[in-house]
């Protein structure tokens, strides 16, 4: 006879289980895991790993030149290349207290919120995905290809374009940059409205997200959640208003702030910010000031010793590049402050006692990006 | 009215007589039963392989793509490049799981839409077995297939997998009330459970015209729910991608995945058939009352087309929900069911009731 | 009697929410002008890239077979990555002096980040894109290139 | 508050703090010791309210070990850049402040772990990009590693 093995006696309903979301899962947007501890379908708590894409950009940075950086940043993250960059070339003018022609400013800026209208474009498409709508995916990547085709016909790749260079740009605009950019966002009014009608409005949806994943003002601030998430939070964070860089300060835009600080909250504040976005490059478009692409730098850049830091705003938060020179033409120590980092510290916080639906759905509308997240 | 032209009828009959007057009944029967057998088989093999075609072809073209156009003509081939593909794909062996259920499972599934399959009318005479319980009998063979969810997720041995089968499960439980409720309404109307006597109380209009409101209310419903019972649209709960990478059929693969697969647009296609035998007359052709000639010409389009068209429309409705909407949660789920779809369907059998009782129906 | 009439408002609502996502599909269901897909090896020959296009880094000859690489080593210092080596030669001048000229410029592919950096610090202009995108071969062997041509030499009014 | 009178009141609150030039922050050295109980005033005080900490970074000047924090007031909008220093390189441990602004928890384990930086009172203090059991600590400036790292 079998011998009867006398189990603990468990109360069921209070039994945690522990599963992986990731490294390999369809949600997580990339190689990050998330061990979350399930009582049913509630997520009790859940622990990020991070680290399956480090590939050092800071410990590389410190044997690269500066303009060598530059491909780095491109890599960190990837959907706002153009915004990473802008903060190392920024920084670098900064130290060497040069001043870019406003030409330089203009192109800047206008390529900085093309690159968040394309990166919040991909967001949206790949939220709804995340919701399971698998027919945003299509319309969110079908008005981004405009994006990139400005993109490459202006500076000759669609992802990593290494644009901008310490001083100024690699090379000018492609004389067609003003009209396409103009075609694109009078396209792109059209079919945003696409976008409220099959995701924004869907009763579905608004269900789902409503009163989800609530984030409070003072958790946005102690976990340094920032950019729209932050911004949904009720958390003025807007660095392009608070701190202005490029030709921000001439551009009239709102930085939208949210009151609830739930998944919907933050749906609709990258909405809103795709809507400001075009509303700064159409009041920029036209203003492109004659003048030459680049200051005159030295071959070999050298930052005076000491230290600085740059803050902009990439389309996820608030990016933050901490640079000690020791005076040679490579930086002594080189910190990212990323936002996807801070961003996603929050994630446990906001996920407990949510459903795991609701965790994707949560996930989705921080919009991590992990190579950033490991850097 | 004359439908004698495509009536199956006799030539069932036919064939029934030559058999037995050659062999003993027995092998009569086994021969018929054998026939019914493999034809059926054929059927389901080639609805299921284009009812994928279909469906990659309509998100595709719902989504600006153009979907599968390299193998064969408009990529009609595509399907069975596929098929081909996983029978020759390695069955993964999995460890600690329950073979016998793990292996168990896909039979039950596909076996469950194969059995709901027999009692549905294709044209006149055309069906392998009518039941006078027909609507009955398809309700409850087409509730198996959650049994064969159920087993998959709990035989993989994976925790995706069962809360897969476990959402499954309280899923079907809940909205098979809905479809079985949506069907009574209309049996109220008909008078009758048997397909061929639904069908033929059609001839002189379908019932979502002849139940107007009330019909109309339960077709919606219907749609609405036999969707969800088919794990399908913004009900995929059960095989959630982006949640449970896909549910309870994770663990599968090669041939196993593909019964799965397969079972899935049966199930639709049962389901779509249902909605067309009942609410849209079956094979039983347009006729507006009073035009002769219009009836006439209606009639001479074969019952088969009728009914295939028909059961392609809802199809693509079904398809249509499924690329638009984003996916419920599972709590929003059983609140649509409990809070929504049972309370007006309750109602909407009484309103019908009352309807059919004081004759206001056409 | 509020709440009753919340509950078909709620039911009104959630199905105008539906149909209008609906129309937006059914729409596009039924324009097949709206498809944007290219049908990418079908096209290939009116697909034409934009001429800033990053393809890859090549080194432009004129019909004299002749380039203007002076074999300086700038793009390989400037080159993040190392995806360029320079093999350099001397040969004997008329005048008796030797100088100094590039023997291979090798390149690459398979290191490449397409950064641009060699091309814009290269003071003879002797690096520029090429347009060409299909890269893909079965021996990795085969993505490094030498840029310069064989028996090519260098265009005679080049100074550094 | 300005720079100036920011300036006065940390030197009033830590006498023994190092005030650095600096171009763009209000830079001060505090001994690793009165760290926290001057982290603790600087987010409770409503004059100061220095509620957002928006970057914390660890640095390796060789001679010792640095931890950089840079904080905001989200309320009025000063900012303020505090290091402290450990010069044991085996067992640097100082004070956590994930108590305080929650985005350190994470920011603490990234110098931690390639920092090689303890933090005292951290709630999971794990190395959060390597792999546990991973030798040393890769953003030292003493780290060698042969097979990763190619040397141009």
């Amino acid at each position: 006879m079998k011998e009867v093995i006398n189990l603990p006696v468990k109360n069921i309903e209070e039994e945690e289980y522990h599963i992986n979301m990731g490294p390999q899962h369809p949600s997580t947007h990339g190689v990050l895991r998330l061990v979350v501890s399930l009582q049913g379908e509630i997520v009790k708590n859940l622990k990020p790993h991070c680290g399956y894409i480090h590939r050092g950009i800071e410990k590389m940075c410190e044997k690269d030149t500066y303009p060598q950086i530059i491909h780095l940043t491109d890599r960190m993250d990837y959907l706002s290349a153009h915004i990473n960059n802008h903060a190392v070339c920024l920084l670098v003018e900064k130290a060497l207290e040069v001043d870019v022609p406003e030409r330089v400013k203009y192109i800047r800026t206008i390529v900085d919120e093309l690159n968040r209208i394309a990166s919040h474009q991909l967001w949206w498409c790949s939220f709804g995905m995340d919701m399971g709508g698998l027919t945003c995916y299509f319309y969110g990547l079908r008005d981004r290809e405009h994006i990139l085709d400005i993109f490459e016909e202006s500076f000759g790749s669609r992802l990593l374009h290494s644009y901008y260079t310490p001083g100024g740009l690699m090379m000018d605009i492609h004389p067609n940059f003003q009209k396409s950019v103009k075609d694109f966002i009078k396209y792109f009014r059209r079919k945003i409205k696409d976008y409220d009608d099959i995701l924004t409005g869907n009763i579905i949806m608004q269900e789902r997200t409503k009163g989800i994943g609530i984030l409070s003002k003072e958790d946005a601030i102690s976990y340094g959640v920032t950019g729209p998430s932050g911004r949904a939070s009720g958390f003025a964070c807007d660095v392009r208003k608070h701190h202005p860089y490029g030709v921000y300060d001439k551009a009239d835009f709102q930085e939208i702030l949210g009151t609830e600080g739930d998944t919907f909250t933050r749906y609709m504040m990258r909405m809103h910010e795709m809507r400001e976005s075009m509303k700064i490059i159409e009041q920029l478009i036209d203003n492109i000031p004659a003048g030459d692409y680049s200051a005159k730098m030295k071959a070999v850049i050298k930052l005076p010793a000491g230290e600085y830091y740059q803050r902009v705003e990439a389309s996820r938060g608030e990016l933050g590049v901490y640079c000690i020179s020791d005076g040679n033409k490579t930086p002594y120590r080189m910190k990212f402050r990323s936002p996807n980092f801070s961003n996603l510290s929050a994630l446990d916080h906001m996920s407990r006692g949510v459903k795991i639906a609701d965790l994707v759905a949560i996930g989705g509308s921080l919009d991590y990006v992990i190579p950033d997240i490991d850097r | 009215m004359n439908f004698s032209i495509y009536d199956f009828t006799s030539f069932n009959q036919w064939i029934d007589q030559f058999l037995r007057a050659h062999m003993p009944g027995f092998w009569a029967v086994a021969i018929e039963m054998t026939i019914i057998g493999l034809a059926i088989l054929l059927f389901y093999a080639l609805v299921g392989l284009f009812l994928v075609y279909a469906e990659r072809k309509v998100c595709a073209f719902m989504q600006n793509r153009v979907g599968p156009n390299r193998v064969g003509p408009y990529g009609f081939f595509q399907t069975i490049a596929d098929f081909v593909k996983l029978m020759l794909k390695e069955l993964i062996h999995i460890k600690n799981a329950d073979q016998l259920l793990f292996n168990l499972a896909p039979f039950i599934i596909i076996i469950a839409s194969f059995m709901a399959i027999a009692a549905i009318p294709f044209a006149k005479g055309l069906h392998a077995i009518d039941f006078d319980i027909g609507i009955l009998y398809v309700i409850a063979v087409s509730s198996l297939g959650v049994v064969g969810i159920l087993l998959a997720g709990w035989s993989s041995n994976n925790k995706y997998s069962l809360i897969g089968a476990m959402r499954s499960g309280a899923q079907i439980i809940s909205y098979e009330l809905s479809v079985g409720l949506s069907l009574v309404t209309i049996v109220i109307l008909a008078g009758t459970m048997q397909f061929s006597q639904i069908v033929e109380g059609q001839a002189n209009g379908w019932f979502i015209f002849k139940g107007h409101i009330p019909a109309f209310i339960a077709f919606i419903i219907f749609l609405i729910s036999s969707t969800a019972e088919t794990n399908r649209g913004p009900f995929d709960l059960a095989e959630a991608e982006s949640e449970l990478t896909a549910g309870f059929h994770t663990e599968y693969s090669g041939i196993k995945f593909a019964f799965f697969f397969l079972a899935e647009y049966m199930n639709m296609f049962i389901v779509a058939s249902i909605a067309a035998t009942v609410f849209l007359g079956g094979w039983m052709p347009f006729h507006m009352g009073g035009w002769a000639g219009f009836n006439h010409i209606m009639d001479f389009i074969p019952p088969f087309v009728w009914y295939i068209g028909k059961t392609f429309f809802v199809i693509w409705i079904m398809m249509w929900f499924k690329w638009t909407f984003p996916r419920l949660r599972i709590d929003q789920l059983l609140t649509l069911e409990w809070k929504y779809l049972l309370p007006i369907n309750l109602v909407n059998i009484l309103i019908m009731a009352f309807v059919v009782l004081m004759g206001w129906h056409f | 009697m509020n709440s009753f009439f919340k509950y078909f408002a709620d039911i009104f609502r959630a199905v105008k929410s539906l149909l209008t996502g609906m129309k937006v599909t059914g729409r596009y269901f039924f324009s097949p002008g709206e498809i944007v897909t290219q049908q990418y090896p079908e096209n290939r020959k009116t697909l034409k890239m934009y001429d800033r296009f990053k393809g890859e880094v090549i080194m432009p000859h004129n019909e004299q077979n002749e380039h203007r690489c002076t074999g300086c080593g700038i793009c390989e210092n400037s080159c993040p990555n190392g995806s360029i080596e320079i093999l350099q030669d001397k040969i004997d001048m008329p005048d008796g002096k030797k100088k100094r000229i590039i023997d291979k410029h090798i390149y690459h592919l398979s290191m490449c980040t397409f950064c641009g950096l060699c091309i814009k610090t290269c003071p003879s202009d002797a690096l520029a894109w090429g347009q060409e995108f299909e890269h893909a071969v079965f021996d990795r062997a085969k993505l490094t290139k030498i840029l310069n041509k064989p028996g090519s030499s260098i265009i005679k009014d080049i100074v550094e | 508050m300005d720079n100036t009178a920011l300036k006065e009141r940390i030197l009033a609150l830590v006498p023994d703090a190092e005030f650095q030039e600096n171009k763009q922050f209000l830079t001060f050295i505090i001994p690793p010791a009165k760290m926290h109980d001057l982290a603790v005033t600087l987010k409770t005080d409503a004059a100061l309210a220095f509620d957002y900490l928006f970057c914390l970074s660890g640095v390796d000047m060789v001679k010792f070990l640095e931890v950089v924090y840079h904080l905001e007031s989200t309320a009025h909008g000063h900012q303020l850049v505090l290091k402290t220093r450990t010069a044991d390189r085996d067992n640097a441990a100082l004070d956590t402040v994930c108590d305080l602004w929650r985005t350190a928890e994470f920011h603490e384990r990234e110098v931690y772990d390639l920092m090689g930086i303890r933090f005292t009172n951290h709630p999971d203090l794990r190395r959060l990009f390597l792999e546990e059991g991973w030798i040393g600590h890769p953003l030292r400036k003493d780290y060698k590693d042969e097979v990763n790292i190619v040397e141009l």
